[in-house]
């Protein structure tokens, strides 16, 4: 079977987001009152898997060893049957 | 679809009714439509090129093949070439600048020569808009010359209303072959396999290039505008390794890059250089979409693709080298002695037209001698040296002026040093390259100075080559070749044609008068946005042979009591 | 001795790595990312370049290599010497065999220039320097904010991992001498004997280049200059 | 009223996705079958507006002018108040 994979990947809140901060600059610049801009990542794949449970299994594997930076990442997933 | 569709002139369809002897069909009207575009066939431009002298003691290669090639001694010869994108960047500075720089590497690549150094002219508007382009541009240079790992080394940038929505993206690329290892397109031979390599196809930018820079575009014909090609300086560095490996085993026939009109453009001219016909099995084209036309499968201008011609008896060494680079690869069709080249899908013929008519029949532009001479006699004369009066307020508007502004944001984005060859980088005026092996080292500078060209064009091309070869001797360099890349409006229109060939007469007499040739180079036309034209702006870029490049002569010191003089005729 | 140097698809500063190495006429043996054996290699360098295009994040798919497992079993096995510059840098830590990470520059841009660092503490690998001594070295990155999770930045100075910091000339560290938002002005750290730095060593081998200190960096590392 | 906002933003399908397919070669190598992967952006902010739909108006201007690039990009915008 074969499964969608939403992984979601942000920058902890401990760690300076400079990409952030300046697109924040920018859109108050033109007019838009924001606070906080965080940028991340948003990764979509399709995984062959037995089930299910197999293929959230999978996803946390990927997000875990490649897809996400434990130093300064954190990230969610969102799987569904394609 | 007609002839117009694929934006043909009536006489232009006549030709090719005639020399096809019956109506092409659909496909190959739209090959037609794009090998015989502006910016392919160089119908307009052609004629005034061959103004420009090619010959020289140093050329090895002149004009015709995918870069020129000068020779610096007896076992370093250097490819050189300046191209444009200029409307890709307009459309998508990042992707546009990127895949300029991309493309003129596989030029050089194509040569059978590996990149050393990379120098970039761009010209801007100063509008808002021109501020987001320039970063992009920037950022898009930098993002494909880093990532690969050739440094740019020297530039240039200038600004100008007329730039708004015609910026200009040149690129020049330089690179180094032993003689021994030369390639060049000429060289298929009958029965060998036509080996393509590197980034599945897809649908990018089709109609792109070609149907981009051939035509004026105005808010009405935004929805033409073809997908965005995005570069890939990853598959582009594999894709250049396995290449230059392929070709030191000197087992290959013949190279050619993909570029401009993709797969049909890079068949033709094989081809058509070569002598021969080539067959293409569409169905082995390997594609990253599903469902693409054999019109689509052609005319796709999806970047970091080349072309190999092998023998089958040479197939393996190569194939073995591809692989190591994991460059994805197929063999796509094969050389044939029938002086056609036919593409099939599937085992049927989907068109069939000789090379010769589409690589080599396209109607030129007359060249007009006489404006040439009207230039010379009309130039303006410099009779006097007048001083001008010091006025503070113009001294501070001259240095206020964003030309004049320090260009270190631009050049500190791009990776100047990689390959350890930058003995003088981007803090100079020219940039002075050790050559490894040998005692004398490279000297390379670029300069196109369009507001000149803006009053008289003439004047402008004449200073365009004075600026370079000015610079080459302040380090007593002796300049090997030039490369022109050319920039200008619509030359359906008289005053822009006009223009056109004032500009390259100034840049053939004053290269005739140098005593210098110009090995190669790139003509952008349709620079134009809502009936505006550029100024003709003529980027030269010149390499010489620097005799003493790990001690280049210092710059002038500036200080406080010294003489400024003159040197005049 | 016998050096190797790691060529992963999309580094490009190898070339300039092996000419640094036979400068100093030192024996260079490339290895190619696939390779599972470091037998017969005394010291490893990972150069700089864009592995995989620098992808994902820089040094994150290189990290996955076939040839790190060796790199990592001969790390805690033989305690193998293991230089890592710009991109390797980068592959080290994302591999965890450094500690930290590299982010984008503050400025978001890619920036070449030349810079000075200071010889914070000195590695094991580096008998030849000593604290305070000062080299003028060039960047070129995209990805060189040195950054560690809240509450690492102590302990790695307590540990004497901080390497190299960003300074002038005369070794002086300020936020105007940082390049890239490096926290506390981090060029390079080591842990063990392994070490990662972003500026490039192999590009300051000679005074017409701009430098020769990097060839003074590299000969540290080999130990032939226990100045 | 502040309003947090979630603009994904994500290459058109017929663009190339370099990035993406380098990560899907790696993910192989690892043993993960994965057929696509396609990587895009997920940007994080907080907004001051009026109500649910000012908010969702001042989103949809900010990813149209600056957030997403409609030459290459598509976008989704998801609003909640804070
Ligand atoms: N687009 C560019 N890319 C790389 N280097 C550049 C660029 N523009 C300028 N430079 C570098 O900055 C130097 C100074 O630029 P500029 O002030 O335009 O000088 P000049 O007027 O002498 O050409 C140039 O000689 C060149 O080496």
């Amino acid at each position: 079977m074969t499964f969608d994979i939403i992984v979601n990947v942000a920058l902890k809140d401990a760690i300076l987001d400079p990409a952030g901060q300046s697109t924040a600059k920018v859109l108050r610049n033109m007019g838009y009152p924001v606070q906080d801009v965080r940028i991340g990542k948003q990764i979509k794949l399709q995984v062959t898997a037995e089930s299910l449970n197999d293929a959230k299994e999978k996803a946390r594997q990927m997000a875990e060893k490649l897809l996400a930076n434990p130093v300064m990442e954190t990230y969610d997933i969102v799987v569904r049957e394609s | 679809m007609t002839y117009q569709d694929v934006g043909l002139t009536e006489e232009e369809y006549r030709v090719i009714q005639q020399q096809l002897g019956r109506e092409p069909n659909e496909l190959e009207l739209g090959l037609f439509g794009v090998l015989w575009s502006e910016h392919c066939s160089y119908k307009s431009s052609k004629n005034l090129l061959s103004w420009l002298p090619h010959e020289g003691p140093a050329v090895v290669q002149g004009p015709g093949e995918n870069a020129g090639i000068v020779a610096l001694n007896d076992h370093v010869h250097v490819a050189f070439k300046v191209e444009s994108h200029n409307h890709p960047s307009y459309v998508e500075p990042v992707q546009g600048a990127a895949t300029g720089v991309g493309g003129i590497l596989r030029d050089i690549v194509a040569m059978g020569a590996r990149p050393i150094a990379l120098a970039d002219s761009l010209r801007f508007g100063t509008d808002d808009k021109a501020k987001w382009i320039q970063n992009g541009v920037v950022e898009g240079v930098g993002a494909y010359g880093n990532a690969i790992g050739i440094p740019t080394v020297t530039g240039e940038v200038a600004y100008g209303a007329v730039y708004d929505k015609n910026p200009l993206v040149n690129v020049m690329a330089i690179g180094l072959l032993s003689p021994e290892h030369q390639v060049s397109a000429s060289g298929a031979k009958v029965g060998s396999y036509l080996v393509l390599l590197g980034q599945p196809t897809g649908r990018d930018g089709i109609h792109g290039a070609s149907l981009l820079a051939s035509q004026d575009f105005g808010d009405a014909t935004e929805h033409m505008r073809p997908t965005v090609q995005v570069g890939d300086p990853f598959m582009g560095k594999m894709l250049m390794e396995a290449t230059l490996n392929a070709i030191q085993t000197d087992k290959l026939d013949a190279v050619q890059d993909l570029g401009a009109a993709g797969l049909t453009s890079s068949v033709a001219e094989l081809a058509y250089r070569s002598g021969v016909g080539a067959h293409i099995w569409l169905e082995r084209v390997p594609c990253r979409e599903e469902g693409m036309t054999p019109y689509e499968i052609m005319l796709s201008e999806t970047q970091e693709r080349m072309l190999l011609v092998v023998s089958p008896e040479n197939w393996p060494v190569v194939e073995e080298i591809i692989q190591h680079w994991e460059v994805p690869y197929s063999i796509i069709g094969e050389v044939s002695a029938d002086q056609e080249l036919v593409i099939s899908l599937n085992g049927e013929i989907v068109a069939a037209v000789p090379p010769q008519i589409l690589a080599g029949s396209c109607p030129r532009r007359p060249a007009i001698s006489k404006w040439a001479q009207t230039a010379r006699e009309q130039a303006p004369q410099l009779t006097a040296f007048r001083p001008l009066t010091f006025e503070r307020e113009w001294a501070l508007e001259v240095l206020g002026s964003p030309n004049c502004r320090s260009r270190h944001r631009i050049y500190e984005r791009y990776d100047s040093m990689i390959l350890t060859n930058t003995v003088w980088g981007p803090t100079h005026d020219l940039a002075v390259l050790r050559v490894r092996g040998s005692e004398e080292g490279l000297a390379v500078a670029v300069s196109g100075p369009g507001r000149y060209a803006a009053r008289d064009a003439y004047s402008g091309g004449l200073a365009a080559v004075s600026r370079v070869m000015g610079l080459l001797a302040t380090q007593g360099a002796m300049a090997l070749g030039l490369t022109d890349g050319i920039n200008a409006g619509n030359p359906d229109k008289e005053h822009v044609f006009l223009d056109l060939t004032h500009l390259i007469a100034g840049i053939a007499d004053a290269s005739q008068g140098f005593g210098v040739p110009v090995t190669g180079g790139n003509v952008s036309l349709h620079n134009e946005t809502e009936g505006e034209p550029i100024w003709p702006t003529a980027i030269i870029g010149a390499v010489g042979r620097h005799l003493h490049p790990l001690h280049p002569t210092n710059d002038a010191p500036w200080k406080a009591g010294l003489n400024i003089i003159r040197l005049s005729a | 001795m016998k050096v190797g140097v790691i060529t992963f698809p999309g580094s490009n500063c190898d070339t300039d790595t092996f000419e640094a190495l036979s400068q100093l006429g030192v024996d260079a043996v490339p290895l190619w990312y696939t390779d599972t054996s470091l037998s017969g290699i005394d010291r490893l360098i990972l150069p700089g370049g864009f592995s995989y295009g620098d992808y994902l994040r820089s040094g994150a798919l290189a990290a996955q290599a076939p040839i790190m497992d060796a790199v990592e079993q001969a790390i805690s096995e033989q305690d193998l010497p293991v230089l890592g510059i710009c991109n390797g840098f980068q592959i080290l830590c994302e591999r965890g065999l450094l500690p930290g990470a590299l982010r984008p520059n503050a400025s978001g841009e890619f920036r070449c220039t030349w810079e000075y660092v200071r010889v914070n503490a000195v590695p094991e690998s580096f008998p030849g320097l000593k604290p305070g001594d000062v080299l003028r070295l060039p960047i070129a990155h995209h990805e060189g904010a040195y950054a560690v999770e809240p509450g690492q930045l102590a302990p790695l100075f307590e540990n004497q991992q901080v390497f190299l910091q960003y300074s002038d000339e005369h070794g002086a560290v300020h936020a105007l001498t940082n390049p890239n938002g490096a926290v506390a002005n981090i060029a390079a750290v080591s842990q063990g004997p392994v070490v990662g730095l972003m500026p490039h060593p192999e590009r300051a081998m000679a005074a017409y280049l701009g430098s020769a200190d990097g060839a003074r960096f590299l000969k540290a590392w080999l130990g032939e200059d226990r100045a």
